[in-house]
């Protein structure tokens, strides 16, 4: 399916991150957003508060970060498509209702500008603390797909991908952008309706009376139904069977949670994305995302100058992990580094991939600011040094 | 060839719009690569405020100044601020109305302008002091080619003001004179630019 | 099978007949989980009973509910029905409300979950004359936690977290829905069937924030705790104690322990809805160019 | 059926009947029905249901005027009554009587 003319604003611009960020959720066929102010995330919802009216899209200012969140769910389930944004302490109250989402199977997108942490930490400041929260951050097992961008243009391309994500695989899918890509201004093309591609909603054509809101088949996605499309279906946080009622047992639990994994690890291949350069042959890969991917380069560029291979791995989505890839690589490099604005997240992440078959080294960043590439070239050095 | 421009001043003055307007410039009506970002929160808002753009012609990795080649001053705060990051043989343009340089040390090239006074003066609106001051460092510095200038000045300003702020460009790039500015002898005081 | 009771198959089987509210009902989940003389069924069944009255198209109405006692109701009606988080309710209704203007949105949960950890949403939704009916059933307490202090729990009354008697002074939930800005107002009891029934009808067709409470037995907990007797006491005691006042100003309506309750439609006025407003006001500062004046044109001349 | 006062239009009256059922497997006890109906049909009974409860009676059934009061007060959705098509029953003490 191709995109709604209505909402792609064709063009080369100007942008920053957060605004391409909303560009690129109305080009997907956003049209109900529900926010609250938090820097350095609010950008994109004035972007958003601007552009909607023209589009035909709903935006609403709530109350606070849960009932953005809660609101842009019960949007999903009234048809449309649904985004928040909001940055660490407003992700942090959000995470009950991410895993409501998860366990309804609600395609929406959360964009998350991280900025440095805990707590309100540093609000104008570029943080990528918020990795492993994203993963791991509402209670219980599920899976979260999660992109990010590198660059504003980035930040248009990923929220497309995450909206189409998102429905594919009826998840919640979030945009993990920092706070540097999310104010960096840098020039930006969106391109014609009819060269950006929408999944459409998985909605189900099943009889009324017969239809099973989780009945699911080999991808592990159940179709979907809207309210108000006559199925008069249920949907509950509880644990439930295929009708959507609730059922508290064990064998129902391990019929919905192991697959509420597996629908998006078995797909991983589909939806994982990463760049590659010169890994192949290295004796060290660098490993990093975001605004740091940007700036590892520089380092990159710096240690081939001194003669060592190195070799780049950057993540465009960050979950679900490569997994596959980083075992690969393992076994024929002598060390991973891993750059990243944290004192190591995906750091453990590859560590555990790597399996002890090279070393991981970590070139850490408590937040506020980005690498010294001359820091990370240390790390680098130390690296091309192992066994 | 990097080339890393700091623009300081108020909040206030435009100067968030005049880091805009250089980074469209050098990246949609220019074939380069340019971020522009923008200091936050209260520094916006009344005091010292300012924004950095990188021009490069290779994709621009490291997102922040770590050393200006321009520094644009319109405020005694911001210059203060932002000195310390100018090379030592950068350029400094500043408002000479609002910026007391001090001594300046040698190898920076310095260029006074008048920005607001003639933008209050000679185009009765100081609002375009930011713009007066973009003309003059485009001038100066040939960082951005005028026309790119000109286009992202078109398609940044509101809509009816377009020929005033073209005007205020005009104003600011004629009051550059070749040969001006030349390395400001140690302690000398000597400072030739415009008006 | 529930676990708990006889399948409902074999009941229809024995009975040979069904329940007129089955069409409204899954009766495959039945019996439900209330305890004996909980008055949430009968909420519930003066729900069913406004819908009938009105010929409501039952495909056009979703329910939402959030966690606790009342909170599963929204399990229990035929209809697109979401059981979402604790306190959620609000500004889940809110999103699908307005991602579809056509349905009709009703909130159906409990004191705790709507104003206490839900407070914050429930303000904020009347403010905004969010076009949603809010139905609070208040039993003035935590019922599926165990019987816990209330933001509703009268001064004095015991709780399982107020064991020598709650010293907070409630909130009076229909002043608080006025005092936000809502169009319409009530409180009943379990008891008051036919004049909930009424309320129902009058919500169902009012655009706007509409809420309406209803005073409720929780025999189990509640007034075992406070020695209150059995449910049927309880509404022997709405009987004898309940003050009917139509238009009565709800900041006058306090509730106050083994005092009397008034109940009665309070507010009923015409603010313009969220939705509303937002197309007046983005018409006259957009005109054409707001997206959706074209579609409210053509339904103006319809 | 008595009147108070005895209605004007009595002869033309027709007074309702209603048929009543009660499942009373899904009852759990609670007397609301008993308590509340206004033609005093209903009695608890002695029998117990599976889950122990003491279900409502029908005692006077022929008492019942379909008010339907028992099936909105039943929590338990247990009790209803459905319209018995008859012909009238005059009311005591009317002109018909």
């Amino acid at each position: 399916m191709k995109a709604d003319p209505v909402g792609v604003r064709t063009g080369t611009f100007y942008l920053d991150g957060d605004r391409a960020a909303a560009e690129g959720a109305i080009a997907a066929g956003c049209r109900f957003f529900a926010g609250y102010p938090i820097t350095p995330s609010t950008e994109c919802a004035e972007h958003i508060s601007e552009r909607f009216p023209e589009v035909g899209g709903i935006f609403i200012q709530m109350e606070d970060e849960i009932a953005s969140i809660t609101a842009i769910i019960g949007a999903a389930w009234g048809g449309a498509r649904s985004m928040t944004v909001t940055s660490g302490p407003g992700v942090s109250l959000m995470m009950e209702n991410i895993g409501l989402a998860a366990m309804l199977e609600t395609p929406c997108v959360v964009a998350n500008v991280q900025r440095g942490g805990p707590s309100t930490g540093l609000p104008t400041m570029v943080g990528q603390a918020d990795v492993m929260q994203a993963r791991w951050g509402s209670h219980g097992d599920y899976e979260i797909i999660a992109y990010s961008p590198q660059s504003p243009q980035e930040a248009f391309d990923f929220t497309v991908k995450a909206f189409n994500m998102a429905e594919k695989y009826r998840t919640p899918v979030m945009v993990l952008l920092d706070e540097c890509v999310g104010h960096m201004v840098e020039k930006v093309v969106i391109p014609p309706a009819d060269a950006i591609e929408v999944e459409p909603r998985r909605l189900t054509d099943a009889a009324k009376g017969e239809y099973l809101p989780y009945a699911y088949g080999d991808d592990l996605v159940p179709d979907m139904a809207e309210a108000g499309m006559g199925y008069r279906f249920h949907v509950t946080g509880l644990t439930h069977d295929e009708r959507g009622y609730p059922e508290m047992s064990v064998r129902c639990q391990d019929w919905l949670v192991p697959r509420l994994v597996a629908k998006i690890r078995q797909s991983a291949d589909d939806i994982v994305e990463f760049d590659e350069e010169n890994a192949d042959g290295a004796d060290v890969v660098v490993v990093s995302y975001g605004i740091s991917a940007r700036v590892s380069r520089m380092a990159i560029d710096l240690a081939r100058e001194e003669g060592i291979e190195v070799g780049f791995f950057r993540l465009r989505t960050i979950w679900p992990f490569p997994e596959k890839r980083i075992a690969e690589l393992a076994k024929k490099i002598k060390a991973f580094v891993v750059v990243e604005i944290n004192l190591g997240q995906i750091f453990y992440e590859v560590e555990r991939c790597a399996r002890g078959q090279c070393e991981t080294l970590l070139s850490p960043h408590a937040g506020g600011g980005v690498h010294d590439p001359e820091d990370i070239l240390k790390v680098i050095e130390k690296g091309a040094k192992a066994k | 060839m990097r080339r890393e421009i700091r623009i300081t001043g108020f909040g206030g003055q435009g100067v968030i719009l005049s880091g805009v307007i250089v980074g469209k410039a050098a990246s949609i009506y220019d074939e380069k690569n340019a971020t522009m970002s923008q200091s936050y929160g209260p520094e916006a808002r009344g005091s010292a405020c300012s924004t950095q753009i990188l021009v490069d012609d290779k994709e621009i990795l490291y997102p922040y100044i770590r050393e200006s080649d321009v520094l644009v001053a319109m405020s005694q705060e911001g210059y203060t601020k932002f000195l310390g990051e100018l090379k030592a043989d950068g350029v400094l343009i500043y408002d000479e109305d609002l910026v007391n340089p001090g001594e300046i040390k040698k190898g920076i090239k310095a260029y006074p302008i008048k920005a607001q006074r003639i933008a209050e003066t000679d185009l009765g609106r100081k609002i375009v002091t930011n713009i007066v001051i973009l003309g003059f460092m485009t001038a100066v510095t040939k960082a951005v080619p005028k026309e790119a200038m000109v286009e992202a000045i078109k398609t940044s300003v509101p809509k009816g003001t377009i020929e005033l702020n073209l005007k205020a460009f005009e104003r600011g790039y004629d009051a550059f004179r070749e040969g001006a500015g030349e390395q400001v002898e140690e302690g000398s005081g000597a400072r030739s630019g415009a008006e | 099978m529930s676990p708990k009771g006889i399948p409902e198959a074999v009941i229809a089987a024995v009975s040979g007949e069904e329940h007129p509210i089955a069409p409204f009902l899954r009766m495959d989940r039945m019996p439900h989980i209330w305890c004996s003389t909980c008055g949430i069924g009968t909420t519930v069944k003066a729900l069913a009973a406004a819908f009938e009255k009105l010929g409501t198209d039952l495909d056009k109405v979703a329910i939402v509910s959030g966690i606790g006692c009342t909170g599963r109701v929204a399990g229990y009606v035929r209809l697109d029905s979401f059981h979402t988080t604790h306190g959620r309710p609000i500004p889940f209704a809110t999103g699908l409300k307005l991602a579809n203007p056509e349905l009709d949105v009703i909130v159906f949960s409990g004191d705790g979950d709507l104003v206490a950890i839900g407070g914050n949403h429930f303000i904020h939704a009347a403010r905004r004359n969010m076009d949603i009916k809010v139905v609070c059933v208040n039993n003035f307490i935590y019922g599926m936690t165990g019987g816990q202090v209330a933001p509703t729990t009268p001064l004095t009354a015991l709780t399982s977290t107020t064991p020598y008697g709650n010293a907070e002074p409630p909130f009076n939930l229909c002043h608080l829905a006025a005092a936000c800005g809502a169009n319409y107002v009530a409180r009943w009891t379990a008891l008051h069937v036919r004049r909930l029934t009424k309320a129902f009808t009058e919500i169902l067709v009012k655009p706007g924030f509409c809420f309406v409470e209803i005073i409720t037995p929780c025999s189990t907990l509640y007034a075992r705790k406070n020695r209150l007797g059995t449910g049927l006491d309880i509404m022997k005691y709405y009987h004898d104690n309940t003050v009917i006042e139509h238009g009565a100003d709800p900041a006058e309506a306090d509730i106050v322990f083994g005092g009397p309750i008034i109940c009665g439609k309070f507010v009923e006025r015409d603010r313009p809805t969220w939705l509303e407003y937002q197309d007046q006001h983005l018409t006259e500062r957009l005109g054409e160019k707001y997206f959706r004046a074209k579609a409210l044109q053509e339904a103006c001349e319809r | 059926m008595k009147f108070w006062r005895t209605p004007l239009d009595a002869d033309k009256m027709k007074i309702p009947r209603g048929e009543l059922h009660i499942i009373v497997e899904r009852c759990k006890g609670c007397a609301f029905c008993v308590e509340y109906c206004p033609r005093g049909v209903l009695e608890m009974s002695d029998e117990f249901n599976s889950k122990g409860y003491h279900p409502p009676k029908a005692v006077e059934p022929e008492n019942c005027v379909n008010c339907d009061l028992c099936e909105m007060i039943c929590p338990e959705f247990a009790i209803y009554c459905l319209t018995v098509e008859e012909e009238a029953v005059p009311a005591e003490g009317g002109k018909g009587s």
